[in-house]
C-alpha cells in the first residue's frame, strides 16, 4: 500500500537516517524503535506526506485514507469536549459522543471547556478518530503516552481490529510494545 | 548637438556651479562614500570569513 | 465554513476586540481637533483609512498561530485535506464576523461626520471590499511570521497595501463627488476577489513551508 | 530546460568563474562609471532651465533604473529557485537584495537632493519618489525576513515567495502612484523621464548607466561570494 525507496532525511547537516527501503502491505504493523532524536517522528511525518525527505521517495498505491497523530494535541481549548469531538469526527459519526465516553470511560461534565481537561483526557478525545473512521494507514506517534492501563488495552484492541480489516499501522512507542510484524530500528538502521 | 567641452575655467567656478554645486557635489561624494563603504565591509567580511575557514 | 465561523464566534476576544478598537478610534479622533473646525471632514477620510489598516493588522495577527501550534494543520495535511480550503474558510469567517461590522461602523461614523452624504450602499460595499483586500494581505503577513512575532510579517506586507489605499482614496472622492463611483466599486470588488484568492493560496503555500 | 542550466550554475563552477572575472569587471565598471560622471559633471553643457543642478541626473537615473532592474533580477532567480530548485539561487537573491537596497537608498537620496533646488523642498509627492520609497521598504523587508529564520531552507523559500509577489506589485504600485499623483497636481518636472535631452547630455548619461551597471555587477560578484562562503561554513 505504501512503500519507501532509499529514504533519507537531513536536518541542517546531520543525517537522521538514510537508505530506508520497505513496503507495507495491508494488514501489517510497523514498529519503529530508536532513541530520542533518532528521527522516529520525522520518518512518520515523511511517510504521511507532511514533510519531504531529503532523498528518496514515498509511493502510495490507490486513494489511501491516512492519519497522523503526533505529540501535539489539536483540541480547541475554548470549546467543550463534545464540541471538540464533533469538530474532530464530523457530524455523522459511527459512535456519538456519549457512546464513545462510556467505551473509553471519559466522564467529563458537559459544559466544561476543554482548557481544563487533563493531557490523558485530551488524548482520549483525539484517539476517538480511530474509532470513528476507517483508515487504510495509521501513523501513531507514541499513542499510549499519558493513558491509563485500561485505556491502553482498549486502544490496542481497536488497533488489532483495524489490522484485521486490512489497515497498515506505523507505531512508535517506548513502553508499550505491540507484536509488530516488522521492526524498524533507526539507531542501527536495519529493518527486520 | 552642443559641443562637449570643459564648461568651467577655474576650479572655484566648477565647485560653485552657479550655487547649485553644493547639491551636485554632495550627492556624488555621498554616493562614492556609500559605494566604497559597501565594498569595503563586504571584502572585510570575506576576509575574516576566510581566516576561520 | 460554518465550523470556522462557529470556532471564531466562540473566541469573542478575537472578533469583538477589533470592532471595539475601531469604534474607539472613530470616537476619539475628533478630540484632537476642535470640533467646529472645517477640516474635520477632510481629516476624517485619512483617519478612516489608517484605522482600517490598523484593524486589518490587529484582526489578522496570529490568525493561523493557534491551528499551527496545536497541530491541526499537520493532521489536516496527513488526512489529505487541502490547506487552501482551511485558509479560505478561516478568512471568510473573519470577513463575516470582523470586516463587515467594521464596514458598517465605518459607514455610520462617516455619515455622522458628514464625510459621506449620498449613495450609502455603495460606500458600505466599498469599505467592505477594502477590508477584504487589507485582511487577506495581512493574513499573508501573519502566515510569513507564523511564530516569529507579527512585526516581521507586517514589514514585508505593508508595501502591498499601498495601491489598495490609493484605490480606496479615489473611491471615497468619487463617493462624495458622485462621479463614476459605481465602476470604482466594481474595480474594488474585482480586486478584492482576486487578492483574496491569490493571497489565501499563498498563505497555504507558506504555512506548508513552515510545517516542514 | 533544467539540466541544460544545471552544469552552468553549480556552486563550485560559479565560484571559480566569479574569482576569474572579478578584477576585470571591477576595473571596467569603475572606469566607465567615472568616465560617465566626469564628462557629465564637467564637460556636458549647462541645462537652460535647471542650470547645473540637472547634473545629478547622471547619478539619479542609473540608480533608479537599477533599483527596478535588481528587483526583477531577484524575481527571476526566485522563480528559478521555486520551480527548478536551482541550488545557487538563494545566495543570488540575498546578494542582489543587499545591492538593491543600497541602490534604492541612493536613488532616493539623489532624488530628494535634486528636489531642493528645483522644488525648494527635499521631499515632494512626486510619483517616482513615492514608488521608489515603497521599493526601498520592500528591499528592507526582504532582508529582515531572510535572516529571521533558523532553518535556511524555509528562509530561502519564503524570501523567494516574497520576492516573486513583490515583483508583481511593482508595476501595480507604479501605475497607481502615477494615477494618484497626476490627479493631485500635474506631474511637474518629472525627474527620470528622458525628455528630449540633447545628445551631448545623453552620451555621458548612457556611459554612466553602463558604468554603474558593470560596477554593481562586480559588487554582486563579491557579495555572492561572501554569501556562498558563509552558507558553506556554518
Amino acid at each position: 500500500m505504501i512503500s519507501a525507496h532509499n529514504l533519507s532525511y537531513k536536518i541542517n547537516k546531520n543525517t537522521l537516517f538514510s537508505g530506508l527501503n520497505f513496503d507495507c502491505k495491508s494488514g501489517n504493523i510497523f514498529q519503529i524503535l530508536g532513541s530520542n532524536g533518532s528521527g522516529k517522528t520525522s520518518l512518520l511525518k515523511i511517510l504521511s506526506g507532511i514533510t519531504n525527505p531529503t532523498k528518496g521517495m514515498v509511493t502510495l498505491k490507490g486513494s489511501i485514507r491516512k492519519l497522523y497523530l503526533g505529540h501535539k494535541i489539536p483540541i480547541k481549548d475554548y470549546l467543550t469536549s463534545e464540541q471538540n469531538y464533533y469538530l474532530l469526527n464530523g457530524k455523522d459519526t459511527l459512535k456519538d459522543y456519549d457512546a464513545y465516553c462510556d467505551l473509553i470511560n471519559l466522564n467529563v461534565p458537559k459544559s466544561m471547556l476543554s482548557a481544563n481537561l487533563s493531557f490523558g483526557q485530551k488524548k482520549k478525545l483525539i484517539l476517538s478518530k480511530i474509532f470513528n473512521q476507517s483508515y487504510d494507514i495509521l501513523f501513531l506517534d507514541e499513542p499510549f503516552v499519558g493513558l491509563d492501563a485500561e485505556t491502553v488495552m482498549i486502544i490496542k484492541k481497536q488497533i488489532l481490529e483495524m489490522k484485521k480489516k486490512g489497515a497498515g499501522i506505523f507505531l512508535t512507542s517506548h513502553q508499550e510494545t505491540l507484536e509488530g510484524d516488522v521492526l524498524i530500528d533507526l539507531d542501527k538502521g536495519e529493518i527486520s | 548637438m552642443e559641443k562637449i567641452i570643459l564648461q568651467f575655467h577655474t576650479l572655484e567656478e566648477a565647485l560653485l556651479m552657479g550655487d547649485h554645486g553644493i547639491y551636485v557635489w554632495s550627492t556624488y561624494i555621498i554616493t562614492g562614500l556609500v559605494f566604497s563603504i559597501f565594498s569595503i565591509t563586504f571584502s572585510w567580511k570575506l576576509r575574516n570569513l576566510k581566516e576561520d575557514e | 465554513m460554518i465550523t470556522e465561523l462557529f470556532k471564531l464566534f466562540q473566541r469573542t476576544r478575537d472578533w469583538l476586540g477589533p470592532i471595539l478598537i475601531f469604534t474607539m478610534i472613530m470616537i476619539a479622533f475628533p478630540l484632537s481637533l476642535n470640533i467646529y473646525s472645517a477640516d474635520l471632514i477632510s481629516s476624517f477620510e485619512s483617519v478612516l483609512v489608517i484605522s482600517l489598516l490598523m484593524i486589518a493588522f490587529i484582526s489578522c495577527d496570529g490568525i493561523f498561530n493557534e491551528d499551527f501550534l496545536d497541530g491541526s494543520f499537520e493532521m489536516l495535511i496527513s488526512e489529505g485535506g487541502s490547506l487552501f480550503q482551511a485558509v479560505f474558510e478561516k478568512l471568510c469567517a473573519s470577513f463575516v464576523l470582523i470586516s463587515f461590522p467594521i464596514a458598517l461602523a465605518g459607514l455610520l461614523f462617516s455619515i455622522a461626520n458628514g464625510a459621506i452624504n449620498q449613495n450609502y450602499m455603495i460606500a458600505l460595499l466599498g469599505i467592505f471590499f477594502v477590508n477584504i483586500i487589507l485582511n487577506s494581505i495581512f493574513a499573508f503577513g501573519s502566515a510569513i511570521s507564523l511564530n516569529k512575532g507579527a512585526i516581521l510579517g507586517v514589514i514585508s506586507v505593508l508595501p502591498f497595501s499601498m495601491p489598495a489605499i490609493i484605490l480606496f482614496g479615489r473611491f471615497l472622492d468619487s463617493i462624495s463627488s458622485n462621479i463614476s463611483s459605481i465602476n470604482l466599486l466594481q474595480l474594488l470588488g474585482g480586486t478584492s476577489i482576486i487578492t483574496f484568492l491569490i493571497f489565501s493560496w499563498l498563505c497555504s503555500r507558506i504555512i506548508k513551508l513552515h510545517i516542514e | 530546460m533544467k539540466n541544460l542550466l544545471l552544469p552552468l550554475i553549480s556552486v563550485k563552477e560559479y565560484l571559480n568563474l566569479n574569482k576569474m572575472i572579478y578584477p576585470y569587471v571591477l576595473f571596467l565598471g569603475i572606469f566607465f562609471m567615472l568616465l560617465g560622471w566626469i564628462v557629465g559633471l564637467l564637460f556636458a553643457p549647462i541645462d537652460a532651465v535647471q542650470g547645473h543642478s540637472y547634473r545629478i541626473i547622471y547619478l539619479h537615473v542609473p540608480m533608479a533604473i537599477y533599483s527596478q532592474l535588481i528587483y526583477w533580477f531577484m524575481a527571476i532567480w526566485s522563480f528559478s529557485f521555486l520551480i527548478w530548485k536551482i541550488k545557487i539561487a538563494p545566495s543570488m537573491i540575498l546578494s542582489a537584495a543587499y545591492i538593491g537596497c543600497m541602490v534604492t537608498f541612493l536613488a532616493l537620496l539623489s532624488g530628494s537632493v535634486w528636489g531642493i533646488p528645483t522644488w525648494g523642498t527635499w521631499w515632494q509627492w512626486d510619483a517616482r519618489i513615492t514608488s521608489t520609497f515603497i521599493l526601498f521598504i520592500m528591499y528592507l523587508a526582504l532582508l529582515t525576513v531572510n535572516n529571521s529564520f533558523q532553518n535556511t531552507n524555509t528562509a530561502d523559500q519564503i524570501t523567494a515567495w516574497i520576492a516573486l509577489v513583490g515583483v508583481i506589485n511593482i508595476p501595480i504600485i507604479k501605475k497607481s502612484v502615477d494615477w494618484w499623483s497626476t490627479l493631485h497636481q500635474p506631474a511637474s518636472i518629472s525627474l527620470t523621464t528622458e525628455s528630449s535631452i540633447d545628445l551631448s547630455m545623453l552620451i555621458p548619461l548612457l556611459i554612466s548607466i553602463i558604468g554603474v551597471g558593470i560596477f554593481l555587477f562586480s559588487l554582486g560578484l563579491k557579495v555572492s561570494r561572501w554569501v556562498i562562503y558563509r552558507r558553506e561554513s556554518d
